[in-house]
């Protein structure tokens, strides 16, 4: 046995010293200015037309869906709706740099994601009605997403949960020898969680490549982040676990590209993780179900209007020559009617069949849930006029 | 007497808890100047100080660990979880240290000042990840008490005494009874005895077990039932742990036949100790064997909540059956 | 054939499933090159490499989401919680998580290949801390299997069938037999069925059912009922969930009673389960009130320990009331 | 409302930094050197002869009591135990900078503090005796110990859950009004847990007066600590948690001693948190249960034999004319003795009688309790000689 010194790279002191402020800055990354240029000194990532205008797209496209699905929410259609209005540059930059095979474990907040991935309108409205036509066969409440085709884990609502998740998964991926990687999103409440310790220590250890992605919006509902934390946000805790850090601009598309891309390729080489802060500000409500004028100003909300990552990106493009205000118009229109007509088409399928409540909790469905499963559909034979939803299809 | 809803109730018994001791404290996540994402704790924080009615950072195991400290120290914490879904990274702070805490330490330390109040249960579009009664996962756990009232009258006077209580109370709110039961309510402090059922509805041919939520389902099954000329007696259980089993038996042996009601899957719910421990005790006065009428054995699911729920249709067919038997 | 206490079969379950298929990944707190507080991982690491066999950092939340990740990814992970005990970290990445998994997903993701070991039970003067059974935690949740074998044999055709199902798998191995128990095991690949229980002594009068360590304790008691004249059916409950219910109620059909032992306290335990269907079921065929012989309403005492047991004097006096009754 | 802004004290880049080794050094403090002089521009902290005394005692008796007890495991005496040779420094130097009122929540390797507060050799053998005379009613494995007289919270298994309950008592130290703080004991292993994260950043966030001491003693059980975390030990962690935090040598009495007067110090007058590392080494065993013959060499051992924190302290305090070697061994030899004595009396004492089985369950003995505690008691008369430890004493 070799012998071990975990003192080896303590040096000594003489005086007590109590550490205060132990870090070196970790400065935030920016590339694009607000009007469109780039910061002196900075250069943009090598991105082609075609990316650059799918990210803008893909931004575009989750601002429509996110306005369009508040209102059904308001119109009693869904249920539920949670939007990322401010936040787009954040998962739709970060999914752009990485590769499709890449697994993505995500929060709630990072339907940009999904939908650069290729999800389609129609999808996102199969799940948020519920209907038989979501692969997650409606089973969890709206913006609970998950295609495995995409690569993209379906998303479960207690939080934190997906960051040791992450760590597992993207051991299994490195034991199975390909290149894929796993980014993990999380919000930077979710972060307080003890599963996030747990989560970044692991990786860390064992040598995981995961690319855990925070979004540090600034609230966790009403909770402000000065209520979550007392440290330098959470890329201090990176160095804590002696993992790779970077902070960056999370309103800034390019500055998130360049440092997704970076983050991926260390994690991919290296066979570690990285972890990245993004700054940002849920401009948005928390959801449908909560009202930030309860717990911060419009002041604030509007000095943060003035940072959108939409306009920027926008004004980008248009310095390239990459950008057509009346053909972008046309498709933003497009795409409204695309929203509007998928919503009316996946609004009338119906909910599965009631066999689906005894599937998939186990790999077979077991006799004792075949039993309550007739015990069940005879009940509703009964009372069809009380379980509308299913009785008509009860055989 | 004021006319308030479940919400309501709570935030008022928590002011009048407040009012009294100033050992009391109120947290959890969001429970702060927003007053919780339910307002069960609305102007706390203005009226008590931030140092009484404060936000947590999130993390459930964190702050029932936080609350356990601070109960040991002899203050009298309320701590929220935000959702009963959301309690399970709690779960070995609560079970390994909140409830074995008095005991480990011979009396010499104890818990037994803490509530945690939570909102559990279906019926609210939530999915299986808001809608989850876990209240028999905490049953099998001695030195806890767990209480669940059924409406605001109930809410107020046994929340005001799991709050003084000298055991740690884990106290479980109906959520979509939160502002769907209103009633009146004595604007004055009361409380309601913790380990005694309530009576809610005096019958001959059956008694009707369960809690919450669900007694309201059971008073409807009940009220079906009388047109089949069948006369149902209706229990609150109130307390989940110690649980009333003497109301319950007695009631048993009068009726000769039970039924237990509730919402959380059927496999080692709450009703299967009901049912184990009446069995025994009533053995020779049972004349049909004891129904449950609980959710399916699979998780909470959203597109067919209506059909996993137990509701009054599917409790006033067991009566029939048990009826019949 | 080969002599080998609990402990080596576990071992050679493990050494076998890791060697037929290269997806089976070990790992928890000291598995690694110590091999386990147990030694249950002994030699593993040696011959599969770490990085098939490792340690982890000290978090059992961080073990079992690991794992879940793991496995939903396609991988084969048997995690090692070191002390039932303190599975309850882990109890929401279990609960909410490894359950949930492929329900909440429509089957796209399972976290099916999970396997999770961990050594439970009593009579090691553990006091506690070191000696829960909470196998009833977990079996009041769907989407988990939970599995108990209760000797040498079982354990390695238990074990390399838990690895196999794709399904999660709580494991629980009954840690006072790990070197007390020794028995003859096939060396070759074996698997026993999950979800069935096995019928460990024919007998008329009463049916007696328990899992893992206390099995040889029904068998003592019957032992001792047969010097009475009473004929004790001994059934293995060996899985937990889902268990059994048609031998059980087979069985007792036929004896017309019922009694089932189990070391975690009373209220809330497996027991009530299997007592409240077996109630139902066979209402007609009994003939005295199922017997609950369990583990006090307390924490598991150290000072007290024997006192706690449901040993075989208490089951035998059980026995003798149930016959009598 | 004001409004917020979580970027304020963020500064910006302009090129992907990635932050890999993003802390100042935090340096270990050191005050004694191995002979018993001071490092050079070391001062030692202010210790009267009394205190320092008091100090080389407990750190020797506890190294007796450890002895004795292993020996008494070995032939079967008592079922475990777990030892602190060559950690004896950090649990004595830091309990003694404290006030008697502090309240001490430890993980189970600081018997020196209870015994620096004034535990009886009679106290300790009742606990681990499980008998009658121990205040916890011999509800727990040996060494769990606990005494409410001495502020020393009931040891608890369960790694770390001691972290944010430490949080939770200073904060109701704090709103009591009084000066006393907790100090809350805990290893490198156990700050894996999420339990450490969640407690560490609740202390900061809600300001609480508390030591957080670790123990980084190089394992935890067999596992080293590079397996356990890959960033500067647990230190790193307090900066990331905005807290205060000092690393010190734990084989230095004099360094812990400062270092904890300090961190005290701003705890009462900050109302916060400080961190403090003690880096040492776990000579011993982990417990009776284990044998690290099978993990580590034992030459990596001896290398920390040789940094004996009881011999250094013993070079100092003759160094100070506080020190005489004959009457040092008179003493020792009359510890060893009353260990002895103490052990043998308590050995004597029955367990409690059967109704305590029942108690401290609740508040009071409920009537489901009082049952099975009459069904029990029956039992036992019936069969008294299966209960020899209680069947005497039933009525
Ligand atoms: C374990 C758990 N606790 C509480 C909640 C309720 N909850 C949902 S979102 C949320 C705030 C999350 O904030 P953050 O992680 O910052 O993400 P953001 O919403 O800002 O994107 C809370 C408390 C939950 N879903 N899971
Ligand atoms: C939650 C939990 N998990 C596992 C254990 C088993 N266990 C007891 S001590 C120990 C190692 C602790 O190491 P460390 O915290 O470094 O303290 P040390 O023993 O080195 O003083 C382990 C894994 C436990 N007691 N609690
Ligand atoms: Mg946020
Ligand atoms: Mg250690």
């Amino acid at each position: 046995m070799q012998d071990r010194n975990h003192l080896a790279r303590v040096k000594a002191t003489h005086q007590v010293e109590v550490i205060e402020n132990g870090l070196i800055d970790i400065p935030m990354l920016q590339i694009l200015q607000s009007d469109g240029t780039l910061h002196p000194g900075a250069s943009a990532p090598p991105l082609s037309q075609d990316v650059a205008v799918k990210i803008l797209h893909t931004m575009q496209y989750i601002r429509i869906l996110d306005e369009r699905m508040i209102a059904a929410q308001r119109q009693g259609r869904i249920s539920f709706y949670l939007a990322c209005t401010g936040e787009e540059a954040a998962a739709v930059g970060s999914v752009a740099a990485l590769s499709d095979q890449d697994m993505i474990m995500s929060q709630y907040r990072e339907q940009g994601a999904l939908a650069y991935r290729g999800y389609s309108t129609a999808q996102f409205m199969n799940q948020m009605f519920s209907n038989q036509l979501d692969p997650n066969k409606g089973r969890q409440m709206p913006i609970h997403y998950g295609d495995k085709a995409l690569n993209f884990m379906t998303i479960s609502s207690p939080l934190a949960t997906q960051i040791p998740q992450a760590a597992g998964y993207a051991y299994g991926q490195k034991m199975a020898g390909n290149d894929a990687i796993t980014i993990c999103y999380f919000g930077e409440g979710a972060a307080s969680e003890g599963d996030f310790h747990a989560g970044l220590n692991m990786a860390a250890v064992l040598n995981c490549p995961v690319v855990f992605f925070c979004r540090n919006n600034g609230y966790a509902i009403s909770t402000p982040a000065e209520e979550q934390f007392a440290g330098d946000g959470i890329a201090s805790r990176g160095i804590g676990y002696g993992i790779k850090t970077i902070r960056v601009d999370g309103n800034d598309v390019l500055a998130v590209y360049a440092a997704t891309q970076e983050a991926r390729r260390i994690a991919v080489e290296q066979r570690c993780p990285v972890l990245i802060e993004a700054m940002s500000y849920r401009l948005a409500a928390h959801s449908t179900s909560d009202d930030p004028s309860g717990y911060r100003s419009r002041d604030e909300e509007d000095k943060w209007r003035a940072k959108d990552p939409v306009a920027r990106m926008i004004h980008w493009l248009d310095s390239q020559g990459w950008f057509d205000e009346s053909q972008n118009s046309k498709w933003l229109e497009q795409s409204r009617q695309e929203v509007l007509a998928a919503l009316k088409e996946a609004e009338k399928v119906p909910v599965n069949p009631i066999e689906d409540i005894v599937e998939d909790v186990y790999d077979s469905v077991p006799w004792h849930l075949s039993a309550q499963l007739e015990q069940l559909k005879s009940h509703i034979k009964k009372y069809p006029e009380v379980y509308p939803k299913t009785s008509g299809r009860v055989k | 007497m004021a006319r308030m809803n479940l919400l309501q109730a709570v935030n008022n018994a928590l002011t009048i808890a407040m009012e009294q001791d100033e050992r009391v404290m109120v947290f959890g996540e969001d429970v702060g100047h927003f007053g919780g994402v339910f307002r069960a704790t609305s102007h706390l924080q203005e009226k008590f100080g931030k140092p009484r009615c404060f936000n947590t950072p999130l993390t459930e195991q964190g702050i029932i660990g936080f609350a356990n400290g601070l109960a040991a120290q002899g203050a009298v914490p309320v701590a929220e979880i935000q959702f009963g879904d959301y309690i399970f990274p709690a779960f070995d702070q609560i079970v390994n240290e909140t409830a074995k805490f008095r005991y480990r330490s011979g009396g010499q330390f104890s818990c037994g000042t803490l509530t945690i109040r939570t909102p559990y249960g279906g019926g609210i579009a939530g999915g299986h990840y808001h809608s989850q009664s876990p209240e028999a996962f905490f049953a099998h756990c001695p030195g806890l008490k767990i209480v669940i009232p059924r409406d605001p009258y109930q809410a107020k006077g046994l929340l005001l005494a799991s709050i003084r209580d000298d055991n740690p109370v884990l106290f479980m709110e109906p959520k979509r009874l939160y502002r769907a039961s209103v009633a009146d309510v004595p604007e004055d402090d009361f409380e309601l005895p913790l380990g005694k059922a309530d009576l809610v509805q005096e019958g001959r041919d059956i008694t009707l077990v369960g809690w919450g939520a669900q007694v309201e389902i059971l008073q409807k099954a009940a009220q079906m039932s009388l047109q089949d000329g069948i006369s149902c007696e209706v229990i609150d259980l109130r307390s989940i742990l110690p649980w009333d089993r003497l109301m319950v038996a007695e009631s048993v042996m009068k009726t000769g036949r039970l039924l237990i009601n509730h919402e959380a899957p059927l496999t080692g719910g709450f009703a299967s100790e009901i049912a184990a421990a009446i069995q025994e005790q009533c053995f020779l006065y049972l004349e049909a064997p004891i129904a449950r009428v609980c959710g399916l054995d699979t998780p909470y699911p959203l597109a067919h909540e209506k059909e996993y729920m137990p509701d009054e249709y599917k409790t006033y067919e067991a009566i029939k059956r048990t009826m019949t038997y």
